[in-house]
Formats: structure tokens, C-alpha cells, sequence
């Protein structure tokens, strides 16, 4: 009765770690080092894939707009690294990291910007766009805050299963937290006390527009009382902080505490998308504390306190490139969707399809 | 024993409720003693309080939640105080609900209950009939049930389905509409019904209209004439083909609705049945719809505001005598 | 050029006053006991002219249905006293206090109600949709959180003009705030830095529905400071406290500060509406401090500190029956709208009116 | 000089604000340095910085501020990002906007810029085209602008005029087509244009369509045929004066639109030329839409699910060959 549940998180387990090499799968009980380390190897492949999406996109191989997760790593990855299989996680437009460690297989990114037929959109929607409802990756829809309330949905239909144990993680940006869907979405999460934690990444601008056209308070996280949430304030590029404070909420919302708000402070490192060269930010905001590349840092602390020596790190750096040139080199030799091969469907139930009968 | 429209939504609803775990109710003011503003859900948070839910004016977030649910295989009723109300959830219901199977492959049984039409004194905003925004988009089913037996046999349809279903209930019909029994077992979905048969006129219509173009062809009757009225059940997927066949033997249409008159439901049965059926048509193919105004207040515009059996007289009288 | 505006507030001052005998028009600079007074007089009318109302619906003259303010009067005159000619209000459905207060007069109520062709909406809208959009009365649509922006942007077209010391105050219930045009209204007038004030009123129920599936926050004012607001909690029962809180508020709004939130507690003392018995309301709330009658403990503040003696008060209760009855018989002379005097017509604009064509 | 439709569109902006000072835009993104997702405000708010703002992503409240600005003198102009974000003001456009004058006799002049219609890779959430929601509502006049010179006196007419204006824009033609030189006037709001003169057949279209039709006007005419094309401009009001005079002169109809197949502005055109000119048809009329999907992203699906001057020539040539 329950079939459409049952297939959840298959894929997950499988792409768990970092590495292409068959490491064991992420311990959750990790000593706070190796954590840091496995994070940082995820931040490493989503900027290596990152960069080489955007080089695509510039030799004109993607169709659509490219968006990218540069100096949001450190946050991402904390919100795919703390969900077990069964959790839900529903990532936007900057979540490579988080979505590559939750589980997301390369090639589904890879497939989906190359436009091949076997990626999960076959086509049919494109780029950041693509999830795996099944394995309990949500699909976004690109109309902002809409997603937290679905997030709800999928909690609550665990528990009416009895499921114990399960969080979900929705992620927004602070431009997405002034839509109603966000605020109808935040209330009802905690109207119905779900395990939900949802994790905003304030990155001083939505699109164009400077924080002071999109919000007048000081801090978003005071947002968090006023639905009942928990708050937590976070430096977007301190990856060591962004563990602690998302890995913590992960917890508290999964040991049934009242929803959690994060918010992290940080600076887009790049356009809104690929075609946008972001000349409204101003230098001297670049100079800004919160617009430091959270994984630089991360390197740094790497190298600073010895966690791994440098020739670890060029290998792991070789690996993650070698990763991307497989699942695009994978993704390149495949299928384009072709019309005449298409079911022009939107429903399941077949027999339901209205025809307009006018030799569609 | 006599059960009335709204009785047969309630009951369907229990029985859903009874025989499927997968079933929850969600809106505002379902649940405690309350059971709704139209009392549809009376007495079912009695019997399942876990499974009927009362929610924040949060319409957006109430659908997005069910969608969520249906995702992870729940089987959501959500109920709109108001069709009208619906405008708020537009988005989740067209471009969340209705994309989903599309992009993904994964289908999101809702059901969306809009409390739909006029009634004496509602207004503009407590009066509209939605149908036709919803199934203008891609994705979701649209029923307009008219009678009791349907609407019974279809909200238990709606929910059965694995795709997002819009059911549109006709708050006019809630007490006015009687029958002695529920069915086990409707007609199809997707099928329309010949309501009442005739052979000088074909009358397409669906939900309250349907009723109205009963009491006009009964009327007509007594002049002698006899009108086919078709009632559409569901407006999308639209049955073309039983409209066509009643064509084929009237010759003459007329399309009823109480939507605005701008696109709509009535203008698809048109472009349909001209394009293939232009050589069935003796006459001008002709519509009813509301006026191009919001939904007026005071019954004496209303009255004059929504097609009805006395101006589908004339309408239909008008075109038979063509 | 800026016509629209141009004929605001006319119908204002000639209704200021509770008392239909010509006294002088309100002071704002009045004592506190005078305002007192005054304040209470229009609660007198409200309370007066929305039993009326209801027995005329039992009565079967009213068509739709009627929802009032009972127990709302104290919050709802404060809202509407302190607003100048200029000033904007949104009021809604629990506001015929404010609404008179404000400058609404009797007869666009009974006329609205009992369908006369002459009402301000003249058979097309009913009963609480009314207002008077060019008199800076907004008329209200149902769908709850929309009136909030509107109001904002009325303030804005103000600013854009040049006006200065202006406010507005837009109305809601604790179940409208959980809409989503509700935080972006709230939010939009924190970013432009509007004068407004928000008042908010929590009486316990959104129609059947208590708190606890509305929100899940200890005090909605917590709500304040995530916007961007000043907020302020009210016990919505003590007059005294409204016209303090809410008079400060419209001060403050008025002086400059942020936009300011006012959440009153209170207990709705009716059905939702007229059609409603309220059986879901639980005796032992009844007799919760929140649960007073604000119009029975103004009456006894009055007469223990002897604000007004005995007679004077007998006075004006007959006199508030008195206008209401006034107001009814007018309206009852008059002629209701018939449709083939009606232009049916949308647009201001005759000739882009769509023609369908087909003898409409 | 050459001028692209997008330019055209940025000018009479720019006119605007120049002319009135009640007029003021407000949207995402517009203002700044950036001017706009498409750069349709680029540089107006160096010129007027104080009426070219920013917004939050709250598309409710920024049409209901418009509303209460309109209502109060001004002439706001929003700009949607994308016209599919508009399902997110749906409420205000349609319940607030669209009732206001014909509850209270107070006109809200507004218009609402919807970047529509469909380009390569946008897929179904960047590429809707909503004028039949829009159209279908009481209270609205949606412009539906298919050259460059329409782009710009239409824009200039939409904010003059004291009733709510839905404005779609389409984004294939921002670039894709250009004129010499911008006229002072355009033929008067809610006449259509004769595109292209013939008399085999009509071919009713508006927005990008007309381009369509008219590139597979002069290929059919290769082949010996001369077909019309009628461009309608506005959806709402819509000229089926100007449709039926030009079917009275070709008999035959074919009407094509880039939004979905179920109702909606072709099933409009149809239903009022079979009802007043039945008689002038000399085969059944037809129509092509896009599918009944969510549009794709990959742009072999897409060019397939939009129409275009290769399959209007096929439906139009079967028409013609009838
Ligand atoms: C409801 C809605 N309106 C407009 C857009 C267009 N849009 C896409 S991304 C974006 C900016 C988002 O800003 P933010 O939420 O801060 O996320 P960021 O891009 O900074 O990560 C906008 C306006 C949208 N996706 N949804
Ligand atoms: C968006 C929306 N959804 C549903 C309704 C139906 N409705 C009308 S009043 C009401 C309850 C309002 O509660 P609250 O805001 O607390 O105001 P109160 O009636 O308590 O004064 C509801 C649900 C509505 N008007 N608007
Ligand atoms: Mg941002
Ligand atoms: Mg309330």
C-alpha cells in the first residue's frame, strides 16, 4: 500500500563517500577531524564539478542557465552530510555539495546539463531542477519557498507510517525567505511539529538585489522565534562551525526538539548564474569577512593543522576531477530525448489523458 | 431514506477514511467538532482525529504539505473553505502538483476539494467556479460532478487515482440536490452522461448548469421539443466523443456554464465539436455562461449574473426555432 | 493628474463624532478620560448597531452573512480614533468600531446590509467588503493578508507626492498572519519604511479553529522584530491600555519610527459569523481575563471613576439606538438594485469592454 | 537605426517615467545597475532613481502594493521576472485588481508585465504563457504585443489607461525582432491587425504566433496559396470583428496560440466565429496550440511541443487542400 515510500534512498548509500575509491561509507560518529576531512572532499568534487559545468557552459555545450554553489560549499555539505537514508532533503540552486553528499550520483548532474535521455529529467526539466523524489531527494520547482511546505508533507507522511527517527532538511536562500510560501511553509512545520530543519543561506543577494531591498531586520534568525523554531546564527565559511551548527540542528530535530533555523551569513562567490557577471557587488563588500571561499579555509585549517598531508590532498584533488571527467565523458556519449520518442503525458493514468483530438 | 450532495461528499469521505490508511483531510476547520464551513467533513474527526487535520489560513503551504505526503504515498483530501480561496494554492496545484509525474516519474495523488458556484448573497469572492483555470494547465484531472450518485462515486474515484485530482463541488447543490441511495459504482471517469435524451437539441453542460438545463428541458418539453442534456462529469479529460454522438443526432448545441465567458470550458466543447464535427451542425453552435463581471452580492443581480433554466429557455428556444 | 486621490477623507469629519447632536470633533490632544469617553460612545454605536444587525439577520432580512465584532470594540475604536484626514485605514470584519470611528457612516453599513442600491457598493459587494476607497477607507477583499500590501502602497503613492505626517493602519486576525501575503506585506512595508501600523488581534480562533493549529510561537508579537517592526502586546479587553498602545503606535508610525505591530489578546464573544453557535469554544476559556467583555469593563471603569454621571450614560445608549434605527429605516426606503439597470461592466474603461457577442 | 523589440519595450518605459511622474516600476531586479533579468529598465534607475525599486521576491505583496498606489493616483508598472512567477500574485491580479472598480467604482490602473512564452532550455517554469488565466477573469485587459512598434505604443497605451492591464511580453521576440523606427501611435487598444493580407484562408494568432504565421504565410505562399493573418494584439478585449470580416473574405479558419491546448484565447477566437459566422466557414476551423504537457527544457522536446511556422504550414496546407 505504501509502495511509493518503500524505494526510498536507494541510490544513496552507494555514492556515500567522496572518493571514487570504495571507502567505507560516512561514519556519523566520526571524530570531529575526519569529519571535517570527508566534508571538505565533497566541497572538493562540487567545486570541481561546478567549474567544470561552467566551462561547458561557456564552449556552449548547456542549454539553459548555470548555477552555482561557489563559497556555499561549506554550508551545502553540512546539509547532505548529517541525513541517514530516510531522511528527506529537499536542496535549491547552490546545493551541489550538500546534494552530492547526500547521495546524488554525478552523472544525474552531469546527464541532466548535457541534456542525455537517461538523466532522472530525461529532458523534460533541466539543470538544478533535477531531484529523485524515490530516493528522497525532492525535484524543486523554481517558484522560491515552495518547497518547504512539500518537505512538511513528506514528514508527515512518515510519521503516519510510524516511521521514528527521520528529519528533513529544506534548504532557501534569504531572497526565498520573503516569499509566502516560505512563511506558510515555516508555520505549518511547526503548527504540526515535524523533524524538519531548514537551513538559509544568506549570501547578501538575491539575483541583483542588495539585503536592504529584501529585508529590513537585523538578523533573519530572528525570524525563528516568531514561528517557534529553534535559531541558530552561522558564519557561512567556517566549515568546522557550519558542521557543528547544522550537524547539531540535524540532531536536536531528529531527537524530536521543535523545528531548527539556520541561518548562515556568507557571499555569493559568483553570478546569480553563469551569464551574470555580477558587477553590482561592490569591492569593498569582496574585502568583507563573510565573502571569504569557505573551502581556501577549509584547505587552510587542513594544512595548518596537518589533517592530511599535501599529498593526500593533490591526489583527493585528482580524483575529484577524474570523477567529473567520467560522469561527463558518461553523460556525453548518451542519447538526446527525441519528440517522436516521447509519450507527450502528463499523467500517470493513461487512460485519464484528455485528447483535444485535433491531430495533436 | 433520502441523501443529499453534501451527505454523499461526507460519506465518501468516511468510507475513504475507513477502507485506506493512506487517507488524511486537511484544511481549515475540518476536524475538531467543527466539520467544515459546509460541515463536509462532520463527525469524521471523531472517528479518525488523527487522520482529519485542521490547518492555519495557509493555503499554499496546506496543498504544498498533501503534495509532500502524496509523494511519499499518502493519499491527502484537501478541502478549500472556499473555491475561491484556492487562488492562494494556485501554484502548488498547477505548477508543483500538476508537473510532478511529468519531471520525475513520480505521481502525486491529491485530491483538492473546491466548494465552487454561487449561492444567493456569497459575492465575489465566495462564488466562483474554478474549473476552468485548473484544467487549462497540464497534469491534473478536473471533475464537476452534478449529482448526488456522482458525487459520491467520484470523490471516491479522485483519491483512488494515482494523479492530482481537482474536485469541484457545487455548494448550490449541497442541500438542493437529493437521492434515495449511493451507488456502489459510477460511470467511468473521463465519461460523460446523457442526463436526459432528446433529438432536437443537444445541451452540454456540467455541475449546478447541469440541473438548470434539466428544469429548461422540461420546460421545452412542454412546448413540444426534445433536448439532449449531456452532463460532462468532468470537464478535463472532456468527453468529446459522447458530445459528438449526441450532436450526431440533434444537430444543434448549446454549451452551458457558470464560469466567466471569456475561454472556459464552454469555448473548448465549441472548438472541439466545430473542428470535428463542423458537418454534424445544423445551426450556429451557441453559449451561456455567467456575465464578464465578478459575482455579484445582492440576489437580484446574482439571479441575472449566472445562466439559469429561464434563460436557458430562451437560449435553447431561440436556436431550436432557428 | 493625481485626481484619484485628490477627493480623500470628505465623509471623515462630518461623522467624527459618536454623537449624532453636533458635538465638536474629536481632540486629539484631549485628556485621557475624554478620549476615554469618547472612545467608549463609539463602542456604544458598534455594539448597538451590530445587534441590530444580527436580529435582523434572524429576523431574515439580511442577505449573506454577518459577522461582528463583539468583545473586538475596545481594539477596533482605537484603531480607527487616532487617524487624521489623510490617514489610511484597512480595516476588517471585526471593525465596526474602528470603522465608525474613523468616519464611516451609519448608513453605508445598514444600506450595504440591507441591499440598497445606494450603499457604497451597491449590490455587488455585501456587508463587511464595504469601504470607501477615495475616503482612505479600503474595502476589503476576502482573501485574508492582502490588504496589507495595499495599504502599503497607498502610503507609498502618498510619499511619492510629497505628503508628510500621514499613516495607515491595516487590520488582521491571529489566523490572517499565517498567510503568506500577510509576511510579504509585513515584510515590503519593512523595506520601504512606510508609516504603518499593524494591529493584529488574536481572539483565539480562526472561525472552529483554536491557537494550536493556527501557530506554534509563544506570542505572535515575537513576530515584530523579524520584520523589522516595533511590536507591542495588548490586552485587547482594557480600553484604556488600547488607546494607550495603539495611540502610541500611530504616534510612532506617524514620527517616523518603523512600522509597528500591535497584537491584542482578546476572546472573540460571538460565532464567526451569525450562522455559527460556537459550540467549539470550551466554558472554562469563558472565563479566562482574556475572555471580558472590553465594552462592560469600559462601562465599569466609567462609573467607578465617575467619568460620566448615570444619566448622561442612559443618554447615550438611547441615542446610539436611536441612530442605528435611523440609519436602518433609511436604508430600508430605499431602492435595491435590479440587473437590468446595471451596466455590467468591469472595466472603467467602456470602450475596451470585451464583447463575446453572442446577445449577452 | 534599429531597434529590438526588448529596446522598445525600455523606451516606452523610459517615456513614461519621463512624461508622468505617477508612474513608477517596481519589480525584482529592476532597478540598480542592473536593469532587469532582461534588461528591459536598464538605465532608468540612474535617470529615476527613486521610481525604478528593487523588491523582495514576494510577487503578492509587490502587485498589492502596486494596487494600493494605483488606488491612490499613481501608475505603477511591475515587472515580473518571469511571467510564470505571476501564479504567485494570481490572487491580487485577478481578486483585487480585477473586482476593484466594479465593487467600489474606483479604478486601479496597474500594469503587470508578464515575460512570457517559451525560448530554448527555459523549461516549464521559465517559458508559461498565462494571458488565457488572466483573460478568463472578469476585470482585466491583457495585451498580448506581436511586433515592435505594437511592443511600444502598447506599453505607453497599457499604462494610460485607468483599468488594470496584464502586458505580455514575449521573451523570443526581446531579441529576435527588429524595427527602424518607433511610431508615435499604434492602431487604438482592442482593434486587431491584418498581418498579412490573402483570402484562402485566416490564420488567427497574436504574440510570437503572428511571427510563426506569418514566416509559414510566406512559404505556403510559395505554393501558390495566399493566406491571411490576423493579429489579434489584445487577447481581452478581442476583435472578432476584425477575425470575422477576415474570414468572411477566406472561409476558412486556423487559429494558433503558444499556450496550453485546453481552453484558452484559440478556443475563444473559435467559439465566437462559429456562433456569429457559422455561415462564413467553408470547412471546420482549426486550431493549434502547444501540448498538453509542462514545456520541456531539452530543445528537441521543446520545439516540438510549441507550435511553429513548420507545422503551422502543415495544418494550414491540410486546411487549405480540404
Ligand atoms: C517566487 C519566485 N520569484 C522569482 C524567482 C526568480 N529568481 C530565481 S533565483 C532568484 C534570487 C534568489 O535569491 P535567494 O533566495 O537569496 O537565493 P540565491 O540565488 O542568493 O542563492 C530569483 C529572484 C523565483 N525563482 N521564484
Ligand atoms: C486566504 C483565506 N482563506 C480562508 C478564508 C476563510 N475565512 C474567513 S474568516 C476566517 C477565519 C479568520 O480568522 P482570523 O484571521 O483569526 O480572524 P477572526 O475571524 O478571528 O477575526 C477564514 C478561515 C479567507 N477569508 N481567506
Ligand atoms: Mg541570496
Ligand atoms: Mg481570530
Amino acid at each position: 500500500m505504501l509502495q511509493t515510500a518503500q524505494r526510498t534512498a536507494k541510490l544513496k548509500r552507494k555514492k556515500r563517500t567522496p572518493a571514487s575509491l570504495g571507502e567505507a561509507a560516512a561514519d556519523k560518529t566520526a571524530p570531529p577531524h575526519e569529519r571535517f576531512l570527508e566534508a571538505f572532499r565533497w566541497m572538493l568534487l562540487a567545486r570541481a564539478l561546478e567549474e567544470k559545468l561552467v566551462s561547458l557552459y561557456r564552449g556552449g555545450q548547456i542549454t539553459g542557465g548555470v548555477y552555482i554553489g561557489k563559497g556555499q560549499e561549506a554550508v551545502s555539505v553540512a546539509c547532505g552530510l548529517f541525513l541517514e537514508k530516510g531522511d528527506i532533503f529537499a536542496p535549491l540552486i547552490r546545493d551541489q555539495a550538500g546534494r552530492s553528499a547526500f547521495g546524488e550520483p554525478l552523472v544525474d548532474v552531469t546527464r541532466t546539463y548535457l541534456g542525455s535521455r537517461l538523466g532522472p529529467m530525461r529532458g523534460r526539466d533541466g539543470n538544478i531542477h533535477r531531484g529523485h523524489p524515490r530516493d528522497n531527494e525532492l525535484a524543486m520547482i523554481s517558484h522560491l519557498g515552495a518547497m518547504v511546505s512539500v518537505t512538511v508533507g513528506t514528514l508527515m507522511a512518515k510519521r503516519f507510517r510510524g516511521e521514528k527517527d527521520f528529519v528533513g532538511l529544506s534548504c532557501i536562500g534569504e531572497g526565498g525567505m520573503q516569499t509566502g510560501a516560505f512563511h506558510e511553509g515555516m508555520n505549518i512545520a511547526a503548527v504540526e511539529q515535524v523533524p524538519l530543519v531548514v537551513v538559509a543561506t544568506n549570501n547578501h543577494y538575491a539575483y541583483s538585489t542588495p539585503n536592504d531591498r529584501e529585508f529590513a531586520c537585523d538578523d533573519l534568525v530572528e525570524r525563528a522565534i516568531g514561528y517557534g523554531f529553534e535559531g541558530y546564527s552561522l558564519d557561512g565559511t567556517d566549515l568546522a562551525a557550519c558542521l557543528d551548527v547544522i550537524g547539531g540542528a540535524v540532531k536536536r530535530a531528529r531527537a524530536g526538539r521543535p523545528p531548527q533555523l539556520v541561518v548562515a551569513s556568507l557571499l555569493r562567490l559568483s553570478g546569480h548564474g553563469e551569464h551574470d557577471d555580477a558587477s553590482y557587488v561592490p569591492e569593498d563588500m569582496k574585502g568583507q569577512p563573510f565573502a571569504r571561499d569557505c573551502l581556501k579555509l577549509a584547505e587552510q585549517t587542513i594544512i595548518e593543522s596537518n589533517l592530511l598531508d599535501p599529498n593526500a590532498l593533490a591526489e583527493w584533488r585528482k580524483d575529484a576531477v577524474a570523477q567529473v571527467d567520467d560522469a561527463v565523458a558518461t553523460a556525453q556519449k548518451e542519447a538526446v530525448p527525441e519528440a517522436d520518442k516521447e509519450d507527450w503525458c502528463a499523467l500517470s493514468t493513461r487512460d485519464l489523458v484528455d485528447h483535444v483530438g485535433e491531430d495533436e | 431514506m433520502s441523501i443529499t450532495y453534501l451527505e454523499a461528499i461526507r460519506e465518501a469521505q468516511a468510507k475513504l477514511l475507513r477502507d485506506d490508511d493512506r487517507v488524511f483531510i486537511y484544511g481549515q476547520d475540518v476536524g475538531g467538532t467543527f466539520g467544515g464551513a459546509f460541515k463536509a467533513t462532520k463527525g469524521l474527526a471523531k472517528e479518525f482525529p488523527k487522520r482529519v487535520l485542521n490547518t492555519p489560513i495557509s493555503e499554499d503551504a496546506i496543498v504544498g504539505t498533501a503534495i509532500g505526503a502524496a509523494m511519499q504515498g499518502m493519499r491527502p483530501i484537501v478541502e478549500m473553505q472556499f473555491a475561491d480561496f484556492s487562488s492562494i494554492a494556485l501554484n502548488q496545484i498547477l505548477n508543483n502538483a500538476g508537473t510532478h509525474y511529468w519531471r520525475t516519474g513520480v505521481p502525486v495523488p491529491i485530491t483538492v476539494r473546491l466548494p465552487c458556484g454561487g449561492t444567493k448573497g456569497s459575492g465575489p469572492f465566495h462564488s466562483q467556479s474554478m474549473e476552468s483555470l485548473y484544467a487549462h494547465y497540464p497534469g491534473l484531472i478536473v471533475m464537476t460532478p452534478a449529482t448526488v450518485e456522482d458525487a459520491y462515486t467520484m470523490l471516491i474515484e479522485a483519491v483512488t487515482i494515482d494523479d492530482p485530482v481537482v474536485y469541484c463541488e457545487h455548494k448550490y447543490l449541497y442541500y438542493h440536490l437529493k437521492a434515495d441511495k449511493l451507488p456502489d459504482k459510477g460511470l467511468p471517469i473521463g465519461r460523460a452522461r446523457i442526463a436526459r435524451e432528446g433529438r432536437d437539441l443537444t445541451i452540454v453542460s456540467y455541475s449546478a448548469m447541469t440541473q438548470e438545463s434539466l428544469a429548461a428541458a422540461e420546460e421545452l418539453a412542454r412546448e413540444g421539443f426534445e433536448v439532449e442534456v449531456v452532463d460532462l462529469r468532468t470537464v478535463k479529460p472532456l468527453d468529446t466523443d459522447t458530445v459528438l454522438a449526441s450532436i450526431a443526432r440533434t444537430g444543434r448545441l448549446l454549451c452551458v456554464g457558470e464560469s466567466f465567458p471569456w475561454g472556459g470550458t464552454t469555448a473548448e466543447v465549441i472548438a472541439r465539436v466545430t473542428n470535428q464535427g463542423f458537418h454534424l451542425l445544423d445551426a450556429a453552435p451557441q453559449r451561456l455562461n455567467a456575465k464578464d463581471t465578478p459575482i455579484p452580492y445582492h440576489p437580484n443581480l446574482w439571479s441575472a449574473h449566472r445562466p439559469n433554466a429561464k434563460n436557458i429557455v430562451a437560449k435553447a428556444g431561440a436556436l431550436l426555432r432557428e
